[in-house]
C-alpha cells in the first residue's frame, strides 16, 4: 500500500473515530464543568474549571445522613444503584450463561425429540420485541411474589438474554469434535469431568462472548427496571439516573457524571475482552 | 389460580438455581413496608419522615417507604401496579388521576380522617375539601397541598422594555409584551410555556381554554363533549399567535425544559408552578432578585385568569391494600401537627402550598427567608390565585371530572397543539380532532359517569 | 436438563401467550378483575387507528434509513480496518466501542448534545457558519427523527463492523491473488471478491438489524418519547403508548402481537437467507 | 496380556444394522488390524470395544473380564483417533498426561512417565506447546504418546496415520510397529488401507458390511483370499476376476481351456482370479494362454501394466517388467501362472477349497 493511501485512511478512520467518540468527550468534559459553567453560552470545551463535585457527589452522596426535614436527594442512591446492576447483571448473566451452556451441550451432544427445533425456537426469542412481553412477565413476577426485588430483574434478563446465548453457544459446541471427548473418556475422565476440563475450556470464546453480551444486555436495560421496580434503593442505574430529571430540574453535570460511570465497567470489560468478542461474534450474529 | 400453581411448580427449578445465584439479591428483611407514592421532590421524603415517625410509636416492624414517581411514569407505574394488584398504600397524584381513581371505585373513603384532623375548618380559604376529591358525596382524598400554575416575569427585562405592571394584563399585553421583548432582547425569547405532548403541556393550554370560557366535558350536562367550541379554538389561536415569541422548541418542552429557560435567562416570561423561583434562588441570584409571580393575563373578554392547579390530596387505595388502618391512623397524626405540616411546605419552598391556615401561618413558613424576600410573589403563590384555582378534572370549578386523568394519559390537548404547531392544521380541525378523541374518551368509559 | 430447558422455554412462552390472550380481551390495568373478551375488537382498533398507521409508516423510515447507513457504514468502515497498518487495533477498539454504551447513556447524552438552546452541536454548526439560527432538533419532526436514526447509527454500526470485519478474516488471500494475476484493479476485486464473499453475512446482518430496529423501543422512548407530537413513534412505542397511556391493554397487547407477526415473517426470511439449520440435517 | 474375545455382536442405530452377530478373537500381544472399506463397520466396532457404543446385543471380553457394560475409562484402553483429538486448551504436556491425571496419579510421577514417553517419542521440546502450534506428524506423536503413557492393556487406533502426508505416513508405518514390537501391548488398528494392514499387522481382519470377511496372516488372507471381496480388495493392482467355465473338470477362459482342473463339485459357472504379477505376456498361439489385443498400458515405475482384452468387456491385467514394450491393440496372448489361480463360486462367493486345485499333469500345489 502507498504512503498517501495509508495517510487517506488514517485521516478517514481518525475523523470517524472522532466523531465517535465526540459524545463521550463531550459527556466527560461536561462532568467536570461546575454548575454554572454547564449553561454558559457559548459553551466551553475544555471545561475552564474542573471540579470533581459530581463525581464526589454520586459516590460519595449517600454517605450523608438526610435529616428529617429534609428529603434524600436522588443522588444519595447513586451507589445503590451501582451495586443493583452489578447484581442484576452478574447475576442474570450467570444464570444465562449456565443454562445455555448446559442446554446447549445436551442439544449438540444427546439426541432427544424435538430437538432441531429448540435453536428456531432460540433465535425467535432473540427477535422478540421486549415491550411484548414485558408486561406480563411483570404479572409472573407478583405472581411469583417477586416484583421489586432485584430477583425479579435477573430472571427477566435471564428471558432476554438467554435465547441468544443458548443460540451462541450452540453454534459453539457444534465445532467442538466430539473426538476429544471420546478420548477423554477413554482417557477415563467421567462425565462431568469430560465437560468441566475438556468442554467448557474449549468453549471458553464462546462463553466469553455470551457473557459479554448478556452483560450489556442487563446493564443496558431500561424497560424492564422501569415496570418491575419501585422502590428507590432497588433501582438499577439505568431507571436510577432518570430520577435526575426531576420535573423541574436536571443537573447535567450530574447527569454526564452518571453516564461516564454507568459506562466506565462495560468500558473496561470492552477493553479486556475486545478481542474475544470478535471472535465470538464471528460465529454466529448479534442482538443488539 | 391453578394456572398460577402450575406455573410455580414449572418455575420451581429455574427458581432455584437462580436464588443460589441472586442469594444476596433476595435478602431482604421482613418488615412490613407500606409504599408511599409521590412527585419526586423532597416533599414526599419529608411526609414520610413524620410517617415513620408514627410507625416507630405504633406500629413496630411497619415501615412508610417514599417510591418518588417522576411526573411522565405515573402512568406506567399505575397501570403496571394496579394492574398486579400490588398498590401502594398512599398516594399522592396530580388531582386528575385522584378523580379517577375515585370514580373507578378504587379509592377507601377518608371522610373519618378528614373528620378527625378537622379538614374542614383548618382549610385555607377558598377551597372545599370536596375539591380534593369528593365523588357522588364520598369524601376520598385528604387535602395535603396545592400548586397552582401563575405568570413568570423578571421585572427588570419587563421594565427595560417599557411595559406596564403585569398584575393587570391581558392577553393582548402579554402577546405585546412577548413581542417587545423578543425583539429589544435578541436571542432571548418572549415568552415561554410547554407545548410538548406532555402533562405540562396540557395544564398549560387547559389555562388559555377556560380563560377564554372553554371547556372539554361540562359537569353541568352529564359531561357532554363541549371542546369544539369556539371559546377552545380562540384559545388554542392565540397560542398559536404567542408561539412566535417562544423558543422554537417550545414544543417539545415539559416541566423541566420551562424551567430551565427561565433560570437561565433565555426568556423574559413563563408559565410556571412555585418552583421556578426556588429554582432561581437556588441557581441564579441575579434572576431570582427580578422573578415575579403574577396572576395569569386575563382573557380580554371574559376576565378569567383561571389557573391550573393541583389540588393535591392523599388517596388510599382500597382494594389489596393491608395498610388503610394504619395508614388513616398515621396519617391523622401527621396532618394534626402543624409542624410537619409547616415542614412539609418549606421542604422546597415555595413550590407545595400549604392547604392549611394554621400551616400557612406557621413561622417555618412565614419566616422563610424567601417569603421574608419575595413577600408579594409568595402571597399570589399560596394565597392570591386560589380564587382562580381549577384543573382539568375541576373545569371552571364547576364539577369533580374523573375523565380528565384518562385524557392526560393521552396528551390529548397538547396534541391538539402539536397538530398546529408542527402539522400545520388549522385550529378549527385540530379542535375537532380532539373533540372526537374527547368523545371518545367520554364513550369508553361513560361508566364512571354513573 | 430437560426440566431446566422446559422451564425456560415457559418463563420465554408464557408470557407470549399471556400476550396474545390479553390481545383478545378489553383490559383497564385499573380493572385488572374485569376482562371481557371481544374477540377481534383490539385488532379491528388498531388497524382502524390511524396513529398505528402512521407510527407504521415511521418505523419504516426509521429501520430502513437506519438499517442502510448501517450496513454502508459498517462495512465501509470494516473495509478500512481490516488494513494491516500499525496502530489499527486502537482504531478498532475506540470505533466499535459505542457498541457497549448503554442506552440509557447514549439519549441522555444526545439530548445534551441536541438540546436546542445550549447544546454543544449547535454552537459548533453556529460557528462553523453552517446554520444560521439554532436548530430544534428534537422538537423538529423531520429533525427529531434524524437524530434518533443518527443514534441508532452511532451505537449500532459497531455491531455491522463486528461481523463484517470477522468474516473480512476468512476470505482466503489467494482469492486476492488470483484477481491480481488476472489484472484486476482494486474496485474491481472489492467488487468481484469482497462483496460477493460478504453477500451472505451482509444479508443476515441486514435481516438482524431491520428486525431489530423495527422493534426498539428504548433508543426513541428515553430521545424523544416518540415526539414531537407523534413524529418519531414506532410500533414498538404505539403498543406501549396504548397500554401504559391509554389503559387499554388489550390494544397493546394487539399491536404487540400485530408486530410479533410481522417479525416472525422476518426470521422466516432469515432462516430462507442462511439455510439455518441445514447443516444439522445433513449430520 | 489380555486377548479379546467378541461373540455374537450386533449394533445397529435405528434400522440401520452395522454390526451383525460379529464373533471375532484379538490374541494377546497381536497386532490386529480392522481392514475394509469406509462404511464395513471396522470404526463402528472399534468403539464398542472402547466402549465409546453399547452394542445392541453381544458380549466383549477382555481376558476373562467381561467389559461391553463398563464405561470406557474402566477398560484399561488408550485410544488414537484419526483426528488425533487433542485437546485444544492444554499443552502437550497436560494432553499427554491427562489420563493419568484424572486416575489421581501424583504430579511427579506423572511428569516422569510423560517426560518418558515423550523422549521415546522424541517431542520432549513439544511439551510445552498447544496443540494448534504443532505439524500434522507431532500432533500424531502427541496423541501416541496420551496412549502410550497409561500403559493399556489394549491400544486402539483409528486410522491414526490418515492425516498424514505419504512419506510421513510410511516413516510412521515402521515407528508404530516398532513400538508395538518394543511394548507388546495387544493392539486393534482400524484402516482402509491395505499397505497399512500387511504392513503393520499379526493379523488382519477384512471386514464387510458388517461381518467378518477372513481373518488371518497378512500372507494368508493375501494368498488365500476366502471369498471374492476378500481377492478384489487386498493387493495391488486388484485382482484380476474374470469369468470362467466349468468344462467338464477343466476350467476355460472364453473357450480357452486353461492347464486347471476344476475341484469336484464345482458349479459350472465359474470366478477365475488372479493376481497381474502372476500373468505373463505370451505370443498368440502358444498352448495354454489367451489370445486377445493390448487395450491399455501404464507405467508405473519398474513395473508396466498391460491390460488385454481378451473378450469384449473382458480384461486381463498382466504385470511386467518395464522393459516390455507393448503398443496399443497389439495382438497378443496372456498366460496365467495356474499355480497362482484361485477359483470362486459367483453365486456364494466363496473361494473353492485350495487343495482341489490341481494343475493339469503338473506339481502339486
Amino acid at each position: 500500500m502507498s504512503r498517501w493511501a495509508a495517510a487517506l485512511i488514517y485521516a478517514v478512520l481518525g475523523a470517524v473515530t472522532f466523531v465517535v467518540c465526540f459524545p463521550l468527550l463531550w459527556a466527560i468534559s461536561t462532568s467536570l464543568k461546575p454548575k454554572d459553567e454547564i449553561f454558559r453560552w457559548p459553551p466551553t470545551l475544555i471545561p475552564e474549571t474542573i471540579t470533581f463535585e459530581s463525581y464526589r457527589e454520586l459516590l460519595f452522596g449517600g454517605a450523608v445522613a438526610s435529616a428529617p426535614g429534609a428529603g434524600v436527594p436522588p443522588s444519595a442512591y447513586f451507589m445503590d444503584w451501582f451495586v443493583n446492576s452489578v447484581i442484576v447483571s452478574v447475576g442474570s448473566t450467570a444464570i444465562s450463561i449456565t443454562v445455555a451452556t448446559l442446554a446447549a451441550y445436551s442439544l449438540t451432544r444427546f439426541r432427544f425429540r424435538g430437538q432441531r427445533a429448540v435453536p428456531y425456537v432460540a433465535i425467535l426469542g432473540y427477535m422478540i420485541p421486549s415491550v411484548i412481553f414485558v408486561f406480563p412477565m411483570f404479572l409472573t413476577m407478583v405472581a411469583l411474589d417477586l416484583p421489586d426485588t432485584l430477583l425479579s430483574l435477573i430472571l427477566g434478563y435471564v428471558c432476554i438474554t438467554l435465547p441468544f446465548c443458548l443460540w451462541l453457544m450452540w453454534a459453539f459446541f457444534r465445532g467442538v469434535p466430539i473426538e476429544i471427548e471420546e478420548a477423554a473418556l477413554v482417557d477415563g475422565a467421567t462425565r462431568l469431568q469430560v465437560f468441566r476440563q475438556i468442554v467448557l475450556p474449549v468453549a471458553l470464546p464462546g462463553i466469553i462472548a455470551a457473557s459479554i453480551f448478556s452483560l450489556i444486555v442487563s446493564w443496558n436495560d431500561y424497560l424492564f427496571g422501569r415496570v418491575f421496580m419501585n422502590s428507590m434503593d432497588k433501582l438499577p442505574l439505568t431507571v436510577g439516573v432518570m430520577h435526575f430529571f426531576d420535573g423541574t430540574h436536571v443537573d447535567w453535570g450530574l447527569m454526564m457524571a452518571s453516564s461516564v460511570l454507568m459506562t466506565l465497567p462495560m468500558a473496561i470489560l470492552f477493553g479486556f475482552m475486545q478481542r474475544h468478542l470478535v471472535a465470538g461474534f464471528g460465529a454466529g450474529a448479534v442482538k443488539g | 389460580m391453578a394456572v398460577k400453581v402450575s406455573r410455580r411448580a414449572a418455575l420451581g427449578s429455574a427458581l432455584a438455581a437462580a436464588s443460589t445465584l441472586a442469594a444476596p439479591a433476595i435478602a431482604q428483611t421482613r418488615e412490613r413496608v407500606a409504599r408511599v407514592w409521590g412527585e419526586p421532590g423532597p416533599y414526599v421524603g419529608v411526609f414520610t419522615n413524620a410517617l415513620n415517625e408514627w410507625a416507630q410509636r405504633n406500629a413496630p416492624g411497619l415501615r412508610f417507604e417514599a417510591e418518588q414517581i417522576a411526573w411522565d411514569q405515573v402512568y406506567v407505574k399505575l397501570t403496571t401496579d394496579l394492574a398486579a394488584r400490588r398498590p401502594p398504600a398512599l398516594i399522592s397524584v396530580e388531582s386528575p388521576i385522584a378523580y379517577q381513581l375515585a370514580a373507578e371505585g378504587l379509592l377507601e373513603p377518608v371522610e373519618d380522617v378528614n373528620r378527625n384532623i378537622r379538614a374542614a375548618e383548618r382549610l385555607v380559604d377558598g377551597f372545599k375539601i370536596d375539591d380534593f376529591g369528593t365523588w357522588k358525596g364520598t369524601q376520598y382524598a385528604v387535602p395535603l397541598h396545592h400548586q397552582g400554575c401563575l405568570f413568570i416575569a423578571q421585572s427588570d427585562i419587563v421594565q427595560e422594555a417599557g411595559l406596564s405592571d403585569p398584575t393587570n394584563w391581558t392577553w393582548q399585553d402579554l402577546l405585546n409584551a412577548a413581542r417587545t421583548i423578543q425583539q429589544k432582547r435578541p436571542g432571548m425569547a418572549g415568552f415561554t410555556m410547554a407545548l410538548g405532548r406532555n402533562l405540562c403541556g396540557d395544564y398549560h393550554i387547559g389555562q388559555f381554554i377556560w380563560q377564554a370560557g372553554g371547556l372539554t366535558w361540562d359537569p353541568s350536562r352529564n359531561f357532554e363533549t363541549v371542546f369544539n367550541s369556539p371559546a377552545t379554538i380562540e384559545a388554542y389561536e392565540f397560542i398559536k399567535e404567542l408561539y412566535a415569541y417562544m423558543p422554537r422548541s417550545a414544543v417539545e418542552f415539559s416541566f423541566l425544559q420551562v424551567v430551565d429557560q427561565h433560570v437561565t435567562g433565555r426568556t423574559g416570561m413563563s408559565f410556571y408552578w412555585g418552583r421556578t423561583m426556588g429554582r432561581a434562588a437556588d441557581e441564579a441570584k441575579p434572576i431570582y432578585e427580578k422573578m415575579e409571580y403574577y396572576l395569569n393575563p386575563a382573557h380580554p373578554r371574559t376576565g378569567a385568569r383561571w389557573s391550573w392547579t393541583d389540588i393535591n390530596g392523599w388517596v388510599l387505595p382500597r382494594r389489596d391494600n393491608p395498610f388503610i388502618r394504619e395508614v388513616k391512623e398515621a396519617l391523622t397524626q401527621v396532618m394534626n401537627s402543624t409542624e410537619w405540616m409547616a415542614r412539609y411546605s418549606a421542604s422546597l419552598f415555595p413550590n407545595v402550598g400549604p392547604v392549611f391556615k394554621d400551616q400557612a401561618a406557621a413561622p417555618a413558613l412565614q419566616q422563610h427567608p424567601m417569603y421574608q424576600a419575595k413577600k408579594r410573589s409568595v402571597d399570589v403563590i399560596f394565597t392570591g390565585f386560589v380564587p382562580h384555582a381549577c384543573n382539568s378534572g375541576f373545569e371552571l370549578r364547576k364539577g369533580i371530572s374523573p375523565l380528565a386523568g384518562i385524557a392526560h394519559g393521552r396528551n390529548v390537548w397538547s396534541q391538539v397543539a402539536q397538530r398546529i404547531l408542527l402539522n400545520n392544521e388549522s385550529p378549527r380541525a385540530a379542535v375537532e380532532w380532539g373533540h372526537r378523541q374527547f368523545e371518545d374518551i367520554r364513550r369508553e368509559n361513560r361508566r364512571l359517569l354513573g | 436438563m430437560l426440566p431446566l430447558l422446559v422451564s425456560v422455554a415457559l418463563f420465554l412462552v408464557w408470557p407470549i401467550v399471556e400476550a396474545i390472550r390479553l390481545s383478545f380481551v378489553r383490559y383497564n390495568p385499573l380493572r385488572p378483575d374485569d376482562q371481557p373478551f371481544v374477540w377481534f375488537d383490539n385488532y379491528l382498533f388498531v388497524l382502524e387507528d390511524p396513529l398505528f398507521w402512521e407510527s407504521f409508516r415511521q418505523a419504516l423510515v426509521w429501520t430502513g434509513i437506519s438499517t442502510l447507513a448501517q450496513a454502508v457504514i459498517g462495512v465501509g468502515l470494516a473495509l478500512l480496518l481490516h488494513q494491516p497498518l500499525r496502530g489499527i487495533n486502537a482504531f478498532r477498539g475506540l470505533l466499535l466501542f459505542p457498541y457497549i454504551v448503554p442506552t440509557v447513556v447514549i439519549a441522555l447524552n444526545w439530548r445534551w448534545l441536541f438540546n436546542a438552546e445550549i447544546g454543544i452541536v449547535n454552537h459548533l454548526l453556529l460557528s462553523a457558519g453552517i446554520i444560521s439560527e439554532r436548530v430544534a432538533w428534537l422538537s423538529t419532526p423531520d429533525m427529531a427523527m434524524a437524530s434518533a436514526i443518527l443514534l441508532n447509527v452511532w451505537k449500532y454500526t459497531p455491531f455491522v463492523v463486528i461481523v463484517v470485519l470477522a468474516r473480512l478474516q476468512t476470505i482466503p488471500t489467494e482469492l486476492y491473488d488470483a484477481a491480481k494475476v488476472d489484472g484486476a484493479g482494486a474496485i474491481r476485486r472489492f467488487r468481484d471478491i469482497t462483496l460477493p464473499q460478504l453477500a451472505e453475512v451482509l444479508a443476515v446482518v441486514v435481516v438482524f438489524r431491520t428486525i431489530w430496529t423495527f422493534n426498539k423501543f428504548e433508543e426513541i422512548y428515553l430521545l424523544t418519547r416518540g415526539g414531537p407530537g407523534t413524529s418519531t413513534y414506532n410500533l414498538a412505542l404505539y403498543a406501549f403508548d396504548q397500554a401504559m397511556a391509554n389503559l387499554r391493554m388489550g390494544v397493546g397487547a394487539a399491536s404487540g402481537v400485530i408486530m410479533l407477526g410481522l417479525l416472525l415473517a422476518g426470521s422466516l426470511l432469515y432462516i430462507r437467507l442462511t439455510g439455518f439449520g441445514r447443516e444439522d440435517r445433513a449430520a | 496380556m489380555t486377548d479379546v474375545a467378541i461373540r455374537g455382536l450386533s449394533k445397529s442405530f435405528g434400522t440401520n444394522r452395522v454390526l451383525k452377530a460379529l464373533d471375532l478373537t484379538v490374541p494377546s500381544r497381536q497386532f490386529v488390524t480392522l481392514l475394509g472399506p469406509s462404511g464395513c463397520g471396522k470404526t463402528t466396532l472399534l468403539r464398542l470395544i472402547a466402549g465409546l457404543e453399547q452394542p445392541t446385543e453381544g458380549e466383549i471380553r477382555f481376558g476373562e473380564r467381561r467389559v461391553d457394560g463398563l464405561p470406557p475409562g474402566e477398560r484399561n484402553i488408550a485410544m488414537v483417533f484419526q483426528s488425533y483429538a487433542l485437546y485444544p486448551t492444554m499443552d502437550v504436556a497436560r494432553n499427554i498426561g491427562y489420563g493419568l491425571e484424572v486416575r489421581g496419579t501424583p504430579k511427579a510421577e506423572r511428569r516422569e512417565r510423560v517426560g518418558a514417553v515423550a523422549k521415546v517419542l522424541e517431542i520432549l521440546h513439544l511439551l510445552g506447546r498447544k496443540p494448534r502450534e504443532l505439524s500434522g506428524g507431532q500432533r500424531q506423536r502427541v496423541a501416541l504418546g496420551r496412549a502410550m503413557v497409561r500403559k493399556p492393556d489394549i491400544f486402539l487406533m483409528d486410522e491414526p496415520l490418515s492425516n498424514l502426508d505419504a512419506k510421513l505416513r510410511a516413516a510412521m508405518r515402521g515407528e508404530l510397529r516398532r513400538f508395538h514390537l518394543d511394548l507388546g501391548t495387544t493392539t486393534i488398528y482400524v484402516t482402509h488401507d491395505q499397505l497399512e494392514a500387511m504392513t503393520m499387522s499379526d493379523l488382519v481382519v477384512v471386514m464387510n458390511e458388517g461381518v467378518v470377511q477372513q481373518i488371518g496372516t497378512p500372507e494368508e488372507v493375501y494368498a488365500r483370499p476366502a471369498n471374492l471381496f476378500v481377492a478384489g480388495f487386498i493387493g495391488t493392482p486388484p485382482m484380476n476376476l474374470i469369468p470362467a467355465r466349468n468344462e467338464g473338470g477343466r476350467v476355460t477362459v472364453e473357450g480357452h481351456p486353461l492347464p486347471v482342473a476344476a475341484p469336484a463339485g464345482a458349479p459350472a459357472e465359474l470366478i477365475l482370479g488372479i493376481r497381474p504379477q502372476d500373468v505373463s505376456m505370451a505370443t498368440p498361439g502358444e498352448p495354454g494362454t489367451i489370445p486377445g489385443k493390448v487395450w491399455m498400458v501404464e507405467l508405473i515405475g519398474s513395473e508396466r501394466l498391460i491390460e488385454v482384452e481378451i473378450a469384449p468387456k473382458v480384461r486381463v491385467t498382466a504385470e511386467v517388467r518395464a522393459s516390455h514394450r507393448a503398443a496399443l491393440d497389439d495382438a497378443v496372448a496372456v498366460r496365467l501362472d495356474p499355480a497362482q489361480i484361485h477359483l470362486f463360486d459367483p453365486a456364494s462367493g466363496q473361494a473353492l477349497p485350495r487343495e482341489a486345485v490341481r494343475e493339469v499333469g503338473a506339481r502339486p500345489a
